[in-house]
């Protein structure tokens, strides 16, 4: 394995960052370009990735593209990268997504020296959350994405944008915290930092030196901001809405898909009998959080926020598939990572050329958009079925293979009832989504919004990239399915499952 | 030729769609026809496959022939999902019915959608749902029934909101989906709870668990009570009716083919296909038979007073279809099944002619039309050779399909038998009343209204055709027999037979007096509407307001309780509640900060005195403590 | 017995101008009291048999010290407006009281290791060996030159007008 | 005796002088800068040379020359030689007295160096007054009213503080009779094991000890000298604070981790002490940081709280068994990158501020315009401040609450870490006062070349220990192991 | 009763606490620093009181009193020096005035 894969996917957007930030004298075009080209190539070498990855059964398990080199010895930390079934479909989203929103982005014309230096530097944390084995490394990555994420909400967010972004920072900065004291505790009773090993080597001493439930819910609370769980979500609306479309797309795309990572990484990987334990109560809240946030986003009246609030639902999913730790529910959960990463970044992609080219994000304000700009309306219409889990997306197959799993679950007693409950939520999808087409797209034809511009066609490009994935996912899965299951698989043998 | 090829009957259409939305839409938008011919060729291929199928089928010893499965999704230990096409008796028919009126309907479209600025996109919805169509009467496992089950309801809703710049149709439109996707939810959740229990998807492997018993009690109950769910909610039964009269508002082909002779028609498909789960739960079939029975009735009362034409063939619609649940419910697949068979048609012809009369007149309000019967011969002749077969007129099909229901429910459920009868005169009285208001009298309307066009003419002629004779197949039994139960018997015995015995009797007399009282009503005016409307004003409003569900569903339960209520409620609290407690923790914060800092007064002495304190405080905590 | 009276008279003297330092309102008694309190902390020295430090006492505190405070009040013309008490006296007494106690108790509750002998006398050139001679207090004397050092440069900018 | 050991001292006191005479002399003031910088190096390069060597004592004991203390001078030495570098503009405020101010700065480095080094009561006493009283000066060098208000508060309090510092080794002194650190140590060593009260003098000692040496390195409740300090010294100074700071840690670490490390109770004793003092003071000063307008004064609210979390790392050592020396390596990982990147944050804010004539934060709105990469050094420290990579204040969190985590202290982690979420909300509100507000004029802030190096120098050694700390971390390792007392 | 260590001891404390008092509570700033230097005696006392019975032959204390003294003086300078300029900016060196900074 002579080439560095993954080290080049993570820090090639980095490079990037650094190169616009200091060349002097750039042009704004070549910015971009140079942007588009530092994202373009891990997309392409995270494709070339996902296509030589090892699908046999053998594989299961198994770390693939590994790198491991000493880092510091002192507190026997490691540069440890590599991806398994569970990573490589998020790193690969990532990447795709890190190429596209430089695509979305390139209206930018408000300081984009720093616009797209931020951008890719925010590429290059989330890559390497994935990529990292080594819990250090993890929340080394983990963190570094705040800062980037400040800036791009708080200089080129709409709306109450500074208050945004740091109610962002310090909602992520207090679970992250939570999650440090986490990491520390499994560091100091475990002697180790990589995830392989501790997760090979098992908590048996963690029991003598501090009940493992306290270190799970320290790291579970960090992800569940980011996820985020009902009642931490707050954050979640306000970062959403007034970030830039960019912001948006990478928050609700990949961002928040840290949080789902993070809880199979390592709170169900290393703690599978705590998990177990506490199974139910997690249900209970992935279930509230379904129709709680559904509920809420039935109430919207403005486009971005109505998508943010229904992403609070839909990660409500992935937790439901997390913790009844079941096999398929698992791989239903990491498919509706990725496919809610795909659907909901489109549908602000596409929400953002509304709101540039409408100039009204109002939902009471907007309405018969579809005789003015029929290519947005079919993409935005496409997602939105995504969203709300039509057959032949990506987001049914998530959703579906979730239910199944989750129905089928031995872990929590009563699962069928939290399902069926969970399985409501998309009737409140459906409602949703469709009330925010009709009110956007259809009826009378305004007069208010005859100069509004069509998509031209570099966003006609990424439209159908996204609208083609999610095309693809939903109608054979298996493409990721087999896959992520390889991820997964060892996961269910620590549960004994 | 090899069964694979039955994947072209859905395929083809599918493609069909394709090419219209990627190629022909962008590309050649000059040349609008185009994407209609690309429709009806690939329709027409569905439509000889079908047919070369069902000859296949009924060659087969147990008509059912084998087609391998394509793997879909396979999680070793979880679970295993294979996609698969079941082609046996049911199939077979289904497929004729809905190729068959497809292209009808598509034909007739040629027509009716002439110079329709969305004229691709119409034709393209229109594949797209023929396709999705004919995958859900393929489907051979119920998820993948339910990928096209789900599809069928997205054309729809596309095809109700075609106009969308009308808020009616964009609100119909939504209203209709969210409305099946409630009932679909009992349907995913049976199918989930099927899964769990019996471990498979697969309907055939179902029906085996279910005959052997394996499958039973609550669970198969509860999941045949599911499923049905999602049948109400597509077939517009009792209590998810309401969306059907309003999705009116799109085009009248689609209405012909989707809500009239196909998609509205699947949910019984549905109940079909697994009936055997039914079957072997008393409680499930009798809930079915209960809400057949009463829908049918139900919506035969509110089609009574309708104004609006396609109304009153939405309301006959749905009454049609608790038929077949009743049917289903108390005689089995053949028979409900038989009347989905001949509903098809004289229903696609009704509304075809709907559309042909509204085409000339521009209207669908049966004040403004009269006296058509002159200037559109056509079109009430094949009007009134549907109406007679609805009204189940001897030796019309509905006749025989509806004589087979009545029969069978007069066997198990004597209260529906009475409720059926009563619903019987009912619809004669409502279709003549429709009858004699449009093609009757003179014309109220303004304009010169014509005769349509042939391409809308012949399709109605072809229907009207089949809306006669559709109904033979049974009368020799061939058609229940098909479904493996029943005994054949000569042609000419089955014609004339039946009226050996009292019930047909009864049943026509019904629709004979139905037909007179619409007749003295409309036509002979022997009797003034008003006053009879006065008379039974109570009634009138109840029926004519639609019994308040409207009303109840939308103002009352969705708009008040949840979303102005409950939800609002959960909003206030999300922004108030668990936001306010986030920002007051960080405003507290802050102030505890303004207020601490007023201690570092800058008074050096202060300072010292702290010093003094503090060291006194450890010292005296050590001192106390240890 | 000698040592008692002495030890009394001079605990007494000490006490009470220290008290006068804190207390009187004019700066220039106090600090006349503030000089009398060394003299009679040089009091203390020589009963502890401590004859050199007692020298130094006198030398460095009632000359230096002394004498450079005087001068430091005459220069801020601070007599007239005398030294009152601020706002905190009272806290500052109570921690001052109890700082007191704390000690007090801490004192009379430990056990000391007292060595039974007598102290060496003359201490001067004992002193002197033990600063300047082999194994002595080299390293600090070394540093508090620089320091003094320091103090003088400090003294020397502050004062001085830019 | 080998006086050799001894040299990285004796070339700075000769270099002092050195300058101060020369100052009589020159009239290119520029010269004292390279004659200073020139010493610092002297020195450094004697002290890098006797590194490693297993740890020696002169001076009969009071002078001990070991990996620990090497670690420190050559801390004090890096600090001092930004510092110089840093003043180089800021000096032309010292009208006549450059020369004094570089002498008084090598001299307070000696003082410091000698703090790290010594260990016997009497020379830890003399070399901190030293320390003291340079620093007492040099805080009121630009004699106008806030700088010597500031200077005045510090020394009275100072000098109370030392009194009561005094006093404690007055009991420890006379409860053993010793005065050098390791005499004293098995003195109490070989005491029977008995209750605290048994011998009320020592607590009190210790007590008195803590609070006089808590007093350097802003312990709560005796930092309350702090804010005013940092605000109202000339902006050189306030930065090199930082350094007297880990002067003081320094002293404490020797002395308690050499005296009272034993027995083990009383090592939890005040392992505890400082494990609340430390919750206390990282609390208060993150909330007391967050109404500031002055940023000199929230980053001296904020080094509050930065004491506190170092104290995290004396806790640790409290609780620590036998030989781990977590606790120590941790707090002098901290202290490096603590003191890099509070300088780096001081050496931007004196180049804008020599520019605006103005320490509200509000006046640096739109610096990321007008002075792009002093804006982005200053925010790189911030972030390092919040402890957040890839900057080293994460590295020296993780590092330093590790440790703590190690030994029980997890409340305290927990603590700690809540507080830096607290401290993200004024760091990074100067951090949007800078990129988000609008400047208030379009002109450019110029800064002179040395401190843009020293700024370069700084924020490289921030990133750098962010991110690949392993030899540092190494070091504060060995430092940390060789404690010879 | 003999006069013994506590004596000596109880003494420094006195004289100790009365500085502090003076050191807190007293307005003018030279005042403070003469109650600082009774504090520094008090120790200086409590200092020589050990070295005669604790080690009556090594003197320590004593040596260690010494530099008390020398550091005194030194603080004194300095102090006395930053008054003045202080009283040269401000005409006063009452201690509750100067208080510039605060909060």
């Amino acid at each position: 394995m002579g080439f560095n894969y993954l080290t080049t996917i993570i820090f090639l957007p980095l490079v990037g960052a650094i190169l616009i930030a200091f060349l002097p004298n750039l042009r704004d075009q070549y910015i971009k370009r140079l942007a588009a080209i530092f994202t373009f190539i891990p997309m392409a070498l995270s494709i070339l990735l996902f296509c030589q990855f090892d699908r046999s059964a053998g594989a299961a398990g198994l770390i693939q593209f590994e790198e491991k080199l000493s880092w510091i010895p002192a507190i026997n930390a490691h540069y440890h990268v590599g991806v398994d079934g569970l990573s490589l479909p998020l790193v690969v989203l990532m990447a795709l997504l890190g190429f596209l929103v430089v695509l979305i982005s390139w209206k930018i014309n408000l300081r984009p020296r720093e616009y797209f230096a931020w951008l890719l530097l925010l590429e290059t944390s989330i890559l390497g959350v994935f990529c990292s084995l080594d819990l250090l490394l993890f929340f080394l990555f983990w963190e570094i994405e705040v800062i980037p994420m400040y800036f791009l909400i708080s200089i080129w967010g709409t709306g109450r944008k500074e208050y945004s972004a740091m109610k962002y920072v310090i909602y992520t900065l207090f679970g992250s915290a939570l999650m440090l004291t986490g990491i520390l505790s499994l560091y100091f009773t475990t002697g180790s930092l990589s995830m392989v090993e501790i997760a090979r080597g098992g908590l048996g001493m963690v029991q003598s030196i501090m009940r493992p439930a306290i270190i799970f819910f320290l790291l579970f609370i960090g992800f569940a901001v980011k996820l985020p769980v009902v009642p931490l979500h707050t954050w979640l609306p306000d970062a959403h809405t007034d970030a830039p479309t960019a912001g948006s797309v990478v928050l609700a795309g990949a961002l928040i898909k840290m949080g789902g990572y993070g809880m199979i990484r390592l709170c169900v990987s290393l703690f599978p009998q705590v998990a177990r334990d506490y199974a139910t109560i997690l249900v209970a809240f992935a279930v509230v959080s379904v129709l709680y946030g559904a509920a809420v986003t039935l109430r919207q009246t403005d486009l971005k926020r109505l998508i943010a609030y229904s992403s609070i639902s839909h990660m409500g999913y992935v937790l439901l598939g997390i913790f009844v730790l079941g096999e398929v529910s698992l791989v239903g959960a990491t498919l509706q990572m990725f496919s809610h990463g795909v659907i909901t970044g489109l549908l602000f992609a596409v929400a953002g050329l509304v709101m540039h080219n409408a100039g009204e994000r109002d939902l009471r304000q907007l309405g018969g958009l579809a005789r003015q700009i029929p290519i947005i309306a079919v993409v935005f219409s496409v997602a939105g079925l995504g969203a709300l889990g039509l057959p032949t997306t990506s987001g049914f197959a998530a959703e579906f293979l979730v239910f199944v799993g989750s129905f089928s679950s031995t872990v929590v007693p009563g699962i069928q009832v939290y399902t069926i409950l969970a399985v409501l939520g998309i009737v409140i999808t459906a409602g949703y989504i469709l009330w925010m087409l009709q009110r956007v797209f259809y009826g009378p034809v305004l007069e208010k919004f005859n100069g509004v511009v069509d998509a031209d066609n570099l966003e006609k490009v990424y439209m159908f990239v996204l609208v083609a994935v999610i095309m693809l996912v939903g109608i054979y899965p298996a493409v990721l399915t087999d896959v992520i299951k390889l991820g997964i698989s060892p996961i269910m043998s620590l549960l004994g499952g | 030729m090899p069964h694979q090829l039955i994947w072209l009957i859905l395929l083809l259409p599918l493609l069909s769609f394709v090419i219209t939305s990627l190629f022909i839409r962008p590309f050649l938008s000059h040349s609008p026809k185009l994407s209609g011919y690309i429709t009806i060729a690939s329709i027409c291929g569905s439509l000889i496959l079908s047919v070369w199928a069902l000859l296949e089928v009924l060659a087969a010893p147990n008509h059912e022939l084998p087609i391998p499965d394509i793997s879909w999704v396979i999680i070793e230990g979880g679970v295993t999902i294979h996609l698969g096409l079941i082609m046996d008796s049911l199939t077979a028919v289904m497929l004729i019915v809905v190729t068959v009126v497809s292209l009808m309907v598509q034909v007739y479209s040629q027509g009716y959608m002439h110079g329709d600025p969305g004229y691709h996109r119409y034709f393209a919805f229109m594949s797209l749902f023929t396709g999705s169509m004919l995958g859900l009467v393929l489907a051979d496992n119920l998820l993948f029934l339910y990928v096209f089950w789900e599809l069928v309801g997205l054309c729809s809703y596309l095809l109700i909101g075609f106009w969308f710049h009308k808020p009616a149709a964009r609100n119909a439109a939504t209203k209709a989906f969210v409305v099946t996707r409630l009932g679909d939810f009992g349907f995913l959740a049976a199918i989930l709870s099927l899964y769990f229990n019996a471990g498979t998807f697969d309907i055939a492997e179902l029906h085996s668990l279910a005959i052997a018993g394996t499958l039973g009690g609550a669970v198969l109950t509860w999941a045949a009570i599911g499923i049905f769910s999602g049948a109400v909610g597509k077939s517009a039964q009792f209590p998810l009716h309401v969306w059907l009269p309003d999705a009116m508002e799109g085009p009248t082909p689609v209405s012909a083919l989707i809500h009239a002779a196909t998609m509205v028609a699947a949910g019984v498909f549905l109940v079909a296909r697994t009936y055997p789960l039914f079957a072997h739960s008393v409680e499930a079939v009798t809930t079915v038979a209960i809400i057949g029975g009463f829908t049918a009735i139900f919506a035969a009362s509110m089609g009574l007073v309708m104004t609006d034409i396609k109304r009153v063939l939405a309301y006959s619609t749905i009454s049609q279809l608790g038929y077949m649940m009743l049917g289903l419910a108390t005689g089995g697949v053949a028979i409900g099944i038989f009347h989905l068979f001949n509903h098809a048609f004289f229903k696609a012809l009704l509304f075809l002619g709907a559309g042909s009369v509204n085409h000339a007149t521009g209207t669908f309000d049966m004040h403004q039309m009269g006296g058509l019967r002159k200037v559109m011969p056509w079109t009430y002749a094949t009007f009134v050779i549907a109406s007679l077969s609805i009204a189940g007129i001897w030796p019309l099909s509905g006749f025989w399909s509806k004589d087979e229901i009545l029969a069978s429910s007069l066997g198990a459920q004597p209260v529906l038998f009475v409720l059926a009868m009563l619903t019987v005169f009912m619809t004669a009285f409502y279709m003549f009343r429709v009858v004699f208001l449009t093609f009757g009298g003179d014309y109220r309307g303004e304009g010169k209204p014509h005769e349509s066009a042939s391409v809308m003419v012949v399709p109605m002629v072809i229907l009207a055709i089949l809306a006669v004779v559709s109904g033979f197949w049974n009368v020799t039994g061939g058609f229940s027999q098909l479904f493996g139960h029943g005994e054949t018997q000569s042609f000419a015995r089955g014609f004339f037979g039946i009226l050996a015995h009292p019930l047909p009797w009864i049943s026509l007399i019904l629709a004979g007096l139905g037909i007179l009282l619409a007749y003295a009503m409309y036509s002979a005016k022997w009797l003034s509407a008003e006053s009879l409307g006065r008379l039974f004003s109570p009634l009138y409003t109840l029926f004519y307001r639609k019994y308040w569900f409207d009303e109840l569903y939308e103002r009352l339960f969705v708009g008040k309780a949840l979303i102005n209520g409950f939800f609002a409620g959960l909003q206030q609290f999300d922004n108030n509640g668990v936001d306010g407690a986030v920002n007051g923790i960080a405003n507290a914060t802050i102030a505890g900060g303004r207020a601490i800092r007023r201690v570092q007064t800058g008074q050096l002495q202060l300072y010292g005195l702290f010093i003094g304190i503090g060291i006194l405080a450890i010292v005296l905590c050590v001192y106390l403590v240890g | 017995m000698g040592l008692e009276i002495a030890f009394w008279l001079l605990a007494v003297i000490g006490v009470v101008t220290a008290l006068a330092v804190v207390l009187l309102p004019n700066v220039f008694r106090a600090a006349l009291c503030l000089v009398a309190c060394f003299i009679a902390v040089a009091g203390i020295y020589v009963t502890l048999s401590a004859d050199f430090l007692a020298a130094v006492q006198v030398l460095i505190y009632v000359g230096a010290i002394g004498v450079v405070i005087i001068l430091a009040i005459m220069l801020t013309r601070e007599v007239q407006r005398g030294s009152l008490a601020n706002k905190l006296y009272i806290p500052a007494l109570l921690v001052a009281i109890l700082f007191f106690g704390v000690v007090g108790f801490a004192v009379i509750n430990t056990p000391w290791q007292i060595a039974g002998i007598a102290p060496q006398e003359p201490t001067t050139s004992a002193l002197a060996v033990k600063l300047f001679g082999e194994g002595g207090f080299i390293l600090p004397l070394e540093i508090a030159s620089v320091l003094l050092l320091a103090a003088i440069l400090g003294a020397i900018i502050l004062v001085r007008e830019k | 005796m080998n006086l050799e050991l001894f040299t990285p001292e004796l070339t700075l006191v000769a270099f002092a002088i050195g300058v101060i005479l020369l100052d009589l002399f020159v009239q290119r003031k520029g010269l004292l800068v390279i004659v200073s910088l020139v010493g610092l190096a002297v020195s450094a390069g004697f002290t890098i040379a006797l590194w490693g060597g297993s740890a020696q004592a002169i001076f009969n004991n009071m002078l001990v020359v070991d990996n620990f203390a090497l670690f420190f001078k050559l801390l004090f030495l890096g600090i001092a030689a930004l510092i110089i570098l840093t003043s180089v503009d800021y000096v032309s405020k010292f009208a006549r007295f450059q020369g004094e101010y570089h002498a008084l700065v090598l001299l307070s480095t000696l003082g410091m160096m000698l703090m790290a080094a010594t260990a016997e009561l009497i020379s830890i006493f003399i070399a901190l007054e030293l320390t003291g009283i340079s620093f007492y000066i040099l805080v009121g060098f630009l004699k106008d009213s806030k700088s010597s208000e500031a200077s005045l508060k510090f020394l009275l309090l100072g000098a109370v503080a030392s009194a009561v510092l005094l006093y404690g080794m007055a009991l420890v002194f006379g409860f053993t009779g010793k005065t050098q650190l390791g005499e004293i140590a098995q003195v109490i060593q070989s005491m029977p094991p008995g209750g605290v009260l048994a011998n009320p003098a020592l607590i009190l000692g210790i007590v008195l000890l803590i609070a006089g040496f808590g007093f350097k390195i802003a312990a709560v409740p005796f930092q309350m000298w702090v804010p005013d300090v940092y605000e109202g010294a000339p902006t050189p100074v306030t930065a090199y604070l930082v350094a007297e700071e880990a002067a003081g840690f320094a002293i404490i670490l020797r002395v308690f981790h050499s005296i009272f490390g034993l027995p083990h109770w009383l090592s939890l004793e005040w392992g505890l002490i400082f494990a609340v003092l430390a919750a206390i003071g990282m609390t208060l000063g993150n909330v007391v940081a967050i109404p500031q307008i002055n940023i000199k004064r929230m980053l001296g609210y904020s080094a509050i709280a930065q004491a506190g979390y170092l104290m995290v790392g004396l806790a640790t050592m409290g609780f620590a068994v036998g030989t781990d020396a977590l606790g120590q390596s941790g707090l002098l990982f901290f202290l490096v990158s603590y003191a890099l990147t509070n300088l780096g944050a001081f050496i931007a804010i004196i180049a804008i501020s020599n520019k605006l004539d103005s320490d509200l934060i509000d006046d640096y709105s739109g610096m990321g315009k007008r002075a792009p990469l002093l804006a982005l050094g200053l925010t790189l420290c911030l972030i390092s401040l919040i402890g957040l990579p890839p900057a080293a204040g994460f590295m020296a969190k993780f590092y330093i609450f590790s440790g703590a985590a190690q030994h029980g202290l997890l409340w305290l982690v927990v603590i700690a870490v809540i507080n830096s979420v607290i401290s993200a909300y004024y760091y990074l509100r100067v951090v949007k006062v800078m990129w988000l507000g609008k400047p208030a004029s379009e002109s450019k802030v110029p800064s002179s070349g040395a401190l843009r190096v020293a700024l370069a120098l700084s924020c490289l050694g921030v990133l750098l220990l962010g991110i690949i700390p392993g030899y540092v971390m190494r070091l504060a390792e060995l430092a940390a192991e060789m404690f010879g007392f | 009763m003999s006069i013994g260590l506590e004596h000596y001891l109880i003494l420094s404390a006195v004289l100790f606490s009365i500085g502090l008092y003076g050191a807190l509570a007293k307005r003018n700033a030279i005042v403070i620093l003469m109650s600082i230097e009774l504090m520094l005696n008090a120790v200086n006392i409590a200092m020589v009181a050990f070295s005669r019975y604790i080690v009556p032959l090594l003197l320590t204390g004593q040596v260690f009193a010494i530099f008390v003294m020398v550091v005194a003086a030194a603080e004194v300078a300095v102090g006395l020096a930053i008054i003045i300029a202080i009283y040269r900016s401000r005409e006063t060196v009452d201690a509750t005035q100067i208080n510039l900074m605060k909060w």
